[in-house]
């Protein structure tokens, strides 16, 4: 017991006590109910964008990534760029282009009034010299695939030839480019909007060391140059980067927005608090319990646009017994798309009865999942397992994560009470994740698929025998043949047509179990102007712009 | 008359009952007077003078009743503040454990102008000059420089002599000593000893010396109370304390140290233990282990005088029943 | 103290050697590397971007060249983020941890002592209770429920604060008080603890002899012997402030070390994972040894040895 | 003369002062205990006596190798215990014992009576389960405890049934020797003299050889048989303990001996008071270790190290004016 | 436990002795049980172990059975504290929760009473080079990246977990055991440290070195002598880390390691429901309350035990 009589004390302790609380509430007598950066920014054109991950690089050569693309679509331009709404090809740095009657020749010609954001004029050899970086094996571009449909682009890529003159690009003159395909690519304008297609400007990276080095910091806000509607103003690391409208850009007259700022938002929660408070434009994401709030409460602000991604469990098929086919049939039967994606997913996603997303212009899968639980507990019985009985465990892999998780559950459980069969759960933290798929070192596993361009191909050449993504074990060699027949055809119908017919054996054979194609919940500010729903969720910042409604 | 305690009454309310570790306890203290407090480990001796600077610790313990009454001052029952200004200042304490005394976090300047800068309002240059001077009259050599030291950079002589020039820097006209040279060696419990003897010639205060030490209180006080369970058994100057002691536990005591004793022989031992507090006790605490009990002794007892200035609390001794 | 400090410096050497071996072959143990991603890359891709980074060699190689590195306070590249530097990275990441981790510090202090300092002049009372219930709720409270909870209240719904973010001083506000909070709990019951037994010390009773007012008692007399178990704990728990901010700063969407580190460690961004765990380290034992020279500078008694 | 039960031949115990980067160099040494010699007989209690830092306590965790000498010899029944390594030490642990000051510390507060006695018995002999409790019984009444407080803790216990149980502890290893180190100075007077009466007694019926350290004079003139005087890690005076204390040689042991107060009003004696405090065993003064605090020094004080001398058949003192300052007359 | 263990012939023929099988711990388990607080929360912990080792078995919800379009709802009479987004009942996903992280509690003691006590004693009372090594090996653990560690640990195990599969029988998954390793590797290094300091400061006491005196072995001087007095510290340390333990699982889990779906913790309960305290604070709420319960429940067990470990205490 202490010597010491307390009440004094105690009441100085109980006085400091509150002494700093006050102290530590002090700022907020200060700014309370002050102006947002929201509204501040409808004021001033000043964009706040919630962008996912943190960029890890803003030289388009090097990056692989969504939330890269987005920053750089404000950063640089392409020969063509996406018509916001339907993403067809409009003009770019290319003001039109001639396609030759084979559909392998391209030829470009490039406005003149086009420049970088130094002041130099943006050229058919920048092009050429940007395609050849991309190319070169020493960069080690990770999507250097991209560029494989130009003549002899994979051969220069994997070192088999050594001359870029050889490679189907060349520069006619400073404002035409002519690209040489290997082969009729019916997708190659929404090829071009990719980053991997994107101009840099090689002087600037030769300033800042050699061409071929990665860790070349040509990239860095000081360093930068780029032909896009904006410029890169600031790069801080897990932060944000700032974007200011770039005066040099031949099209600046109609670019409204002055700033555009993108912050990493992995943490969705804390995406979601951030637009409420007035601090985002735009939320790239919605937690998924805050859904249903912001549908019934502020459904001015939320949309749920379907893109062209889907959901869906790859099938380990080297395996008794998911070797059978007619037991991975029965797991694709036994599974109520729609409850999940109502109670579950609950953003509006679609039920995926059919491996392609919709919303790819000319292609809708005409095969179908179809039959319930009666058709899948009659193909289990003809496998050999009657009521599941004799069915061995089979284990559900996912990567970590809530929503996931969520998903494996539930399906564990329709699987348990349709089929009546045992599925144990697993998770796996991400890398550990794709080693354990990559190795077939799984039963059923989790994986999602976001298509590049707005066509077939991105998706359905996946299941292909030796494509890396593949995954399950799965080969057909009929369908291997469609695939690679519809890559050599022209002709647009006859094209969707092999698609159409490689679809049917992928759903009858389920090596990939479609769940549900995505969509992209996202909040967005009601004055946040001409930022249209696509499939790819890819936006032109250039028309983008703030406008209070009145 | 400096001090005077009537009937004071401590308590400690511990899980296991009400501790009554002072019962009535009346004595008196003249100024410049030198009194003996003796007792052996839970005798209240040491409660009695925490008692009266209300330095029981609070709770378990309380003060239950009783006046101590400084220079017209009630101590039990003054405010906080007018005792603050009193302890340090009027009355000053040194502990028996000059270890533990000294704040080890402190260092020696700062403890000993502290009492100067709390009752005498002195800037702090006057004060660690006056601090310096008391380390010097206390015998610390190279008192400046030492000032900067910490407590436990000295000896234990050298922290008693500390605690003292903290506790005589103002000047006090008490000084409470509780078991100050327990701790110490006799050489220099003998240096102590002269010193406080020193010092307090040249101040002219009254001192009142707890020790369980038979020895020292011989060689230093004027007057002796004799404490055992919490209440005193026996009170006199000291030459008649030693020569005729009046209670038989004081006796019991003096017979069982080995100096007073020969050679070899065995020593004479007081049977039995000292009695649980927390009881209630009526008649005289020394009952069970008196050699001299009666049925009669049960009965309450109080100090009565049986000799000049010689009060003994023994029934049979009041009655002239028994010589010790 | 030189010697001391030269002498306990000394000693990082080895034991942050032992870190970095153990670290390196732990993270090539690790199962995906560096540059593993959904969509496959061609294995001659990625085999000229391991070239890049040396990461083709033998792995003994590997661990020379990187140790050889370490030695020159270089870190290395970061894989994830191309264009910069490990030692960048930190140099541009660090300051923030700092300062959340130094503003919670603050706080887990201020509010701890002082709950600690009530408690302990009124040992089993409501005054002691009270506060020590709390503190006993803020140690079994996780961060990312008072995180969350704090944005929601004073950030939606007052709208004092921010919810999030790291750009103006006032967003420092509810990070650093989640964090703090539950140091705060533990320093809180430090204090009561350390403050009750030097309460019972005999030179407590000595300075109140002295005629030393309550306050003066407890501030002069007792604060300084009563907080050292708490500066005992304030070695673990800085570097805690600092390294165990990872979900603060996440919830608060800070551009922290500790999110760094973790995110790294989950992309196998080998370089910045090591490096940040050598940087980490080194400030443990730095931590470690500030808070050693505190003790003995708080406690007269104790010497450099 | 009987074979002497324990010879200290020159021990030291120092302890190193180290400073260093990474090889660590002695910067200086503490002579805790700097050239003991003594020699106990069976069944004599010997005295040891000094201010505190004079190394008293050192010396008697020496004997029973609790810190190890630096050197000399330590022979205990003919065997020198400084040379023995773990596994035999642990096997002659039991030939000393040591009864330690504090009776609240030295008791492991969280086992009881029985536990701390049997624990004894059984640590270096078999006893048959069925003996155990008679034999710890039998211990607890040897120092007079009953054996009814066999299942009680130390904290239920004074700090006498304490220091008892103590003594009962470190005589069920029967072991030839006990140190006991300050054994009654945390006692309140009546229980020191039942404690001294103990020890006296087994002493005299068990023919136990005692080593007695304490800074009471009177208590170990009581006690003893013969005293030793240390100061700064050296015996400064021993001889017989009526002499020693009532006709000291050395000007240390007559100083001390002034130095305590008589409980006698009446009785008053000169003392002599030394000033200051005994220096540093870090860095001993040169010469007679007392010289610069002795009334009586001398230039030659401080170059010559005096050694124990004999001044009559039984008491000797290092004091190079022992002779001049005590003469033959001094010693009638 | 060793300590009580190694004193033979606690029993002797002798009839007069009193309370034959009086030792610390069952001197400890009197005191104990006459503080009415302690029990109490003994009690509450026992039936909170009963209830979630039996409870599930009993109750008529199960905790993976879901009801999609019932969805998460308030407490009501048939699910008394609600369900979950999956419509589960949160009542049952409680308890086998609980069971979990009872486990994980039980572990972590286990652990760090076992390695941390025997690393710190060992360390400080050796001292010297050989502490020195000790406290660098523990210095050297606290700063390894813990989530890369974990993802190892996982993964070189999982090719065992066949072997193991006749656990789950006992509703012990092979997994849960490599988060009881995970957790063991973190758990001991502070208990150690604090162990270590306590070892320090007692090795200097008059009975230890009675002890030493005695000749007694070291081992019997550590674990005799000296883990019995410092029970005090370790016993509050372990009661505040269990909470943090409890949540270290969540953690744990999330990256893989534990507990696997549909299965639960009360650190993934909480975990989950901190994600929607907003909209379903329930989902928070009760995992919450229950984890603080217990935490307040074991807190006030632990001063208890720590005062009836305290033999002096009881006098006073």
């Amino acid at each position: 017991m202490p010597f010491v009589s307390s009440s004094r004390i105690a009441r100085a302790c109980r006085f400091s006590f509150l002494l700093v609380l006050a102290a530590l509430l002090f700022p907020l007598t200060s700014c309370s109910r002050r102006e947002t950066r929201v509204e501040i920014g409808i004021r001033e054109q000043i964009l706040h964008v919630g962008n996912g991950t943190d960029p890890q690089d803003l030289d388009p050569h090097i990056t692989t990534g969504e939330p890269e693309h987005k920053v750089m679509m404000a950063l640089f331009e392409g020969l063509v760029t996406e018509n916001p709404g339907d993403l067809k090809p409009n003009p770019g740095v290319a003001e039109r282009w001639e396609i030759s009657s084979d559909g392998t020749v391209y030829t470009f010609y490039l406005r003149t009034n086009s420049f970088w954001s130094n002041g130099d004029r943006v050229t058919a050899h920048d092009f050429v010299a940007s395609f050849e970086r991309m190319l070169t094996p020493a960069l080690g571009a990770k999507y250097a695939a991209m560029l494989y449909p130009l003549k002899n682009g994979e051969a220069f890529n994997t070192g088999k030839i050594t001359d870029f003159s050889e490679v189907g690009a060349k520069a006619l003159d400073d404002f035409t480019l002519q690209l040489t395909l290997h082969s009729p690519t019916p997708y190659f304008l929404s090829l071009l909007m990719h980053n991997s297609w994107f101009p840099v400007h090689l002087p600037t990276i030769r300033k800042h060391g050699s061409v071929f080095d990665r860790a070349n910091r040509w990239s860095l806000p000081e360093n930068f140059v780029g032909n896009g509607a904006f410029r890169l103003a600031e790069w801080k690391i897990n932060s944000h980067v700032r974007v200011v409208k770039n005066s040099n850009y031949w099209d600046a007259a109609n670019v409204k927005l002055r700033e555009i700022y993108f912050y990493p938002t992995e943490n969705q929660d804390a995406e979601e608090r951030a637009f409420r408070a007035g601090m985002l434009h735009i939320a790239k994401d919605v937690p998924q319990m805050k859904i249903e709030v912001y549908k019934k409460n502020r459904p001015e602000v939320f949309r749920a646009e379907p893109i062209l991604s889907i959901y869906f469990y790859r099938i380990n098929v080297t395996k008794p017994p998911l070797n059978d086919k007619r037991v991975r049939k029965a797991l694709a039967l036994a599974i109520d798309r729609d409850l999940i994606v109502r109670r579950v997913t609950r953003g509006g996603q679609l039920p995926a009865l059919h491996f392609t997303p919709p919303g790819i212009s000319g292609y809708a899968p005409r095969a179908r999942i179809s039959g319930g639980p009666d058709e899948a507990r009659r193909l289990l019985a003809e496998a050999g397992f009657p009521e599941g009985k004799g069915f061995p465990p089979i284990n559900i892999l996912f990567n970590t994560h809530e929503g996931h998780k969520a998903i494996a559950e539930a399906i564990q459980q329709m699987w348990a009470k349709e089929l009546g069969i045992p599925v144990t759960l697993r998770n796996e933290e991400w890398k550990v994740f794709l080693r354990t798929t990559e190795k077939l070192d799984y039963q059923i596993a989790r994986a999602g698929w976001g298509g590049d361009y707005p066509d077939p191909n991105t998706f359905l050449e996946l299941a292909v025998t030796d494509n890396g993504n593949n995954e399950t074990g799965w080969s057909n060699a009929e369908y291997d043949r469609l695939i690679a027949e519809a890559a050599r055809t022209a002709n647009p119908e006859e094209r969707m047509e092999l698609f159409q017919r490689a679809e049917a054996i992928l759903l009858d054979e389920v090596p990939f179990l479609p769940i549900y194609f995505y969509t992209r919940p996202t909040l967005v500010h009601t004055a946040v102007r001409n930022f249209l729903p696509n499939v790819l969720d890819l936006h032109q910042w250039k028309h983008v712009y703030l406008e209070e409604k009145k | 008359m400096l001090l005077q305690v009537e009937n004071l009454k401590t308590s400690f309310h511990t899980r296991n009952g009400i501790v009554r570790a002072v019962n009535g306890v009346s004595f008196s203290l003249e100024k410049g007077e030198t009194l003996g407090i003796v007792g052996e480990s839970g005798s209240g001796k040491s409660v009695t003078c925490y008692s009266l600077m209300r330095l029981i610790p609070q709770p378990p313990g309380k003060i239950e009743g009783g006046r101590a009454l400084f220079d017209g001052i009630d101590l039990l029952n003054c405010s906080e503040k007018q005792l603050q200004s009193i302890r340090g200042k009027r009355i000053s304490m040194i502990f028996q454990d000059p270890m533990t005394s000294l704040n080890p976090y402190m260092r020696i300047e700062d403890q000993l102008v502290e009492p100067l800068l709390i009752h005498e309002k002195l800037n702090r240059a006057e004060a660690v000059n006056r601090a310096a001077q008391a380390l010097a009259d206390v015998g610390v050599p190279d008192a400046r420089r030492r000032l900067r030291s910490y407590p436990h950079e000295f000896s234990g002589g050298m922290r008693q002599r500390v605690m003292i020039a903290m506790a005589l820097i103002t000047r006090p006209e008490l000084l409470i000593a509780d078991e100050p040279t327990t701790a110490l060696d006799v050489t220099v419990q003998a240096q102590i000893l002269e010193l406080v003897r020193r010092l307090q010639k040249e101040m002219g205060m009254a001192v009142i010396w707890i020790t369980h030490d038979l020895g020292v209180v011989a060689e230093f006080c004027q007057r002796v109370v004799v404490m055992y369970a919490g209440r005193i058994v026996e009170t006199a100057p000291t030459a008649a304390l030693y020569r005729n002691p009046k209670h038989p536990y004081t006796r019991a005591l003096q017979r069982s140290i080995p100096a007073l004793q020969p050679k070899g022989a065995e020593l004479f031992t007081i049977r039995g233990l000292p009695p649980d507090l927390s009881r209630d006790i009526r008649g005289c605490p020394f009952v069970p282990r008196c050699e001299f009990n009666q049925p009669q002794c049960e009965n309450p007892v109080s100090l009565e005088p049986v000799g000049e200035q010689h009060c003994s609390a023994c029934v049979r001794v009041q009655r002239k029943e028994i010589q010790l | 103290m030189f010697r001391f400090i030269a002498r306990r410096i000394l000693q990082f050497i080895p034991v942050l050697f032992v870190i970095a071996t153990v670290t390196f072959f732990m993270l090539r143990l690790a199962p995906g590397g560096p540059f593993d991603e959904d969509k496959k890359i061609p294995e001659e891709i990625v085999r000229k971007i391991e070239a890049h980074y040396g990461l083709d060699k033998p792995l003994w190689q590997q661990y020379l060249i990187q140790m050889k590195n370490l030695l020159k306070g270089d870190l290395g590249p970061s894989f994830k983020y191309p264009k910069h530097t490990v030692n960048e990275l930190i140099a541009e990441a660090f300051p923030v941890s700092l300062q959340l981790g130094g503003l919670a510090l603050l706080v887990a202090m201020a509010l701890g002592i002082t709950s600690g300092l009530i408690a302990s002049l009124r040992p089993n009372t409501t005054s002691d209770y009270v506060p020590m219930a709390i503190a006993m709720l803020g140690i079994c409270v996780p961060t990312f429920v008072t995180g969350p909870l704090l944005s929601n209240y004073f950030g939606l719904k007052l709208g004092w604060f921010n919810p999030g973010g790291w750009f103006f001083p006032e967003d420092r506000v509810l990070p650093a008080l989640t964090l703090g909070f539950y140091y705060a709990a533990y320093i809180s019951r430090l204090t009561r603890g350390g403050m009750l037994e030097i309460l019972n010390q005999d030179y407590i009773r000595t300075a109140r002899a002295k005629g030393a007012s309550t306050s003066r008692v407890v501030l002069r007399h007792a604060l300084k012997g009563g907080l050292l178990p708490v500066v005992s704990f304030l070695g673990p728990a800085v570097a805690g402030l600092l390294t165990g901010s990872f979900v603060v700063e996440s919830i608060f969407n800070i551009p922290g070390l500790g999110r760094f580190f973790v995110i790294s460690a989950f992309n196998r961004d080998y370089t910045m994972v090591l490096g940040t765990v050598l940087f980490y380290a080194t400030l443990i034992l730095v931590l470690n040894l500030i808070v050693d020279i505190v003790l003995v500078w708080l406690n007269p008694k104790l010497k450099f040895e | 003369m009987p074979a002497p039960l324990l010879q200290l031949i020159d021990v030291k115990t120092h302890f190193p002062v180290e400073r260093g980067l990474i090889f660590r160099r002695r910067i200086g040494t503490v002579r805790a205990v700097d050239g003991v010699s003594l020699t106990l007989n069976p069944g004599e209690i010997v005295g040891l006596v000094g201010e505190s830092g004079c190394g008293k306590s050192t010396l008697g965790r020496t004997i029973l190798q609790l810190v190890r000498p630096t050197e000399g010899s330590i022979i205990l029944g003919g065997r020198n215990l400084a040379g023995l390594n773990g596994r035999d030490l642990r096997k002659t642990r039991a030939d000393v014992q040591m009864i330690f000051q504090d009776p609240y510390a030295s008791l492991n507060p969280r086992m009881t009576v029985f536990d701390v006695l049997a624990e004894a018995l059984l640590t270096h002999r078999c006893i048959p389960k069925s003996e155990l409790y008679s034999r710890v019984s039998e211990l607890m009444a040897k120092v007079g405890l009953s054996p009814k407080a066999l299942r009680k803790y130390p904290h239920e216990f004074s700090g006498g049934q304490r220091q008892r149980i103590a003594i009962a502890r470190a005589l069920a290893v029967e072991p030839k020797l006990i140190v006991a180190d300050e054994p009654v100075s945390a006692l309140d007077v009546s229980i020191q003299a039942q404690i001294i009466n103990l020890l006296g007694k087994l002493s005299r019926e068990m023919g136990l050889t005692l080593i007695f350290i304490s800074h009471d004079l009177s208590v170990v003139k009581h006690i003893s048989d013969r005293i030793a005087v240390m100061y700064l890690g050296r015996i400064v005076e021993l001889g017989p303990a009526t002499q020693v204390i009532e006709r000291p040689l050395h000007p240390y042991t007559k100083s001390l001996v002034s130095a305590v107060p008589i409980p006698d009003p009446t009785r008053r004696r000169e003392r002599i008071v030394l000033s200051g405090d005994p220096p540093s065993p870090l860095n001993p003064p040169g010469g007679c270790p007392f010289h610069p605090r002795c009334p009586w020094a001398i230039a030659d004080c401080a170059k010559i190290v005096p050694q124990l001398e004999k001044f009559d058949s039984a008491q000797e003192a290092a004091c190079i004016r022992m002779k001049e300052l005590n003469g033959p007359a001094a010693s009638s | 436990m060793p300590l009580a263990a190694e004193v033979p012939n606690l029993t002797p023929s002798d009839e007069i002795v009193p309370d034959k099988g009086t030792s610390l711990w069952l001197d400890a388990w009197h005191r104990l049980a006459r503080n009415k607080l302690a029990v109490a929360s003994a009690v509450f912990l026992f039936l909170l172990a009963i209830a979630c080792f039996i409870g599930p078995m009993v109750v008529k919800n199960t905790y993976y059975a879901q009801n999609l379009e019932l969805g998460p709802t308030p407490p009501s009479a048939s699910h008394w504290l609600g369900t979950d987004k999956l419509g589960r009942d949160q009542f049952a996903r409680l308890l086998i929760g609980g069971r979990v992280s009872l486990m994980v509690a039980l572990c972590a003691t286990f652990v760090s009473l076992t390695i941390g006590v025997f690393w710190g004693a060992i360390a400080g009372f050796v001292g010297g080079k050989l502490d020195g090594i000790m406290m660098r090996i523990v210095d050297i653990l606290y700063s390894l990246p813990f989530t890369i560690f974990v993802i190892l640990l996982m993964v070189f195990f999982r090719d065992l977990e066949a072997q193991f599969r006749w656990l789950d029988r006992f509703g012990i998954p092979f997994n849960l055991l490599l988060l009881f390793g995970a957790i063991g590797v973190v758990e001991w290094l502070t208990m150690a440290r604090i162990v270590r300091g306590q070892v320090m400061s007692l090795r200097k006491q008059e009975f230890i070195e009675a002890a030493q005196a005695l000749g007694l072995r070291r081992r019997r001087i550590i674990f005799r002598h000296m883990i019995p007095n410092i029970l005090g510290p370790i016993i509050v340390y372990t009661t505040l880390t269990i909470p943090a333990v409890m949540l270290l699982e969540a953690f744990l889990s999330f990256l893989g390691l534990g507990v696997q779906p549909p299965m639960s913790s009360w650190g993934l309960l909480i975990k989950e429901g901190a994600e929607v305290m907003e909209e379903y604070p329930w989902l928070l709420l009760y995992p919450g309350a229950a984890l603080a319960a217990t935490l307040f429940a074991l807190n006030f067990l632990g001063d208890g035990l720590r005062d009836a470990l305290d033999v002096r205490a009881s006098k006073d």
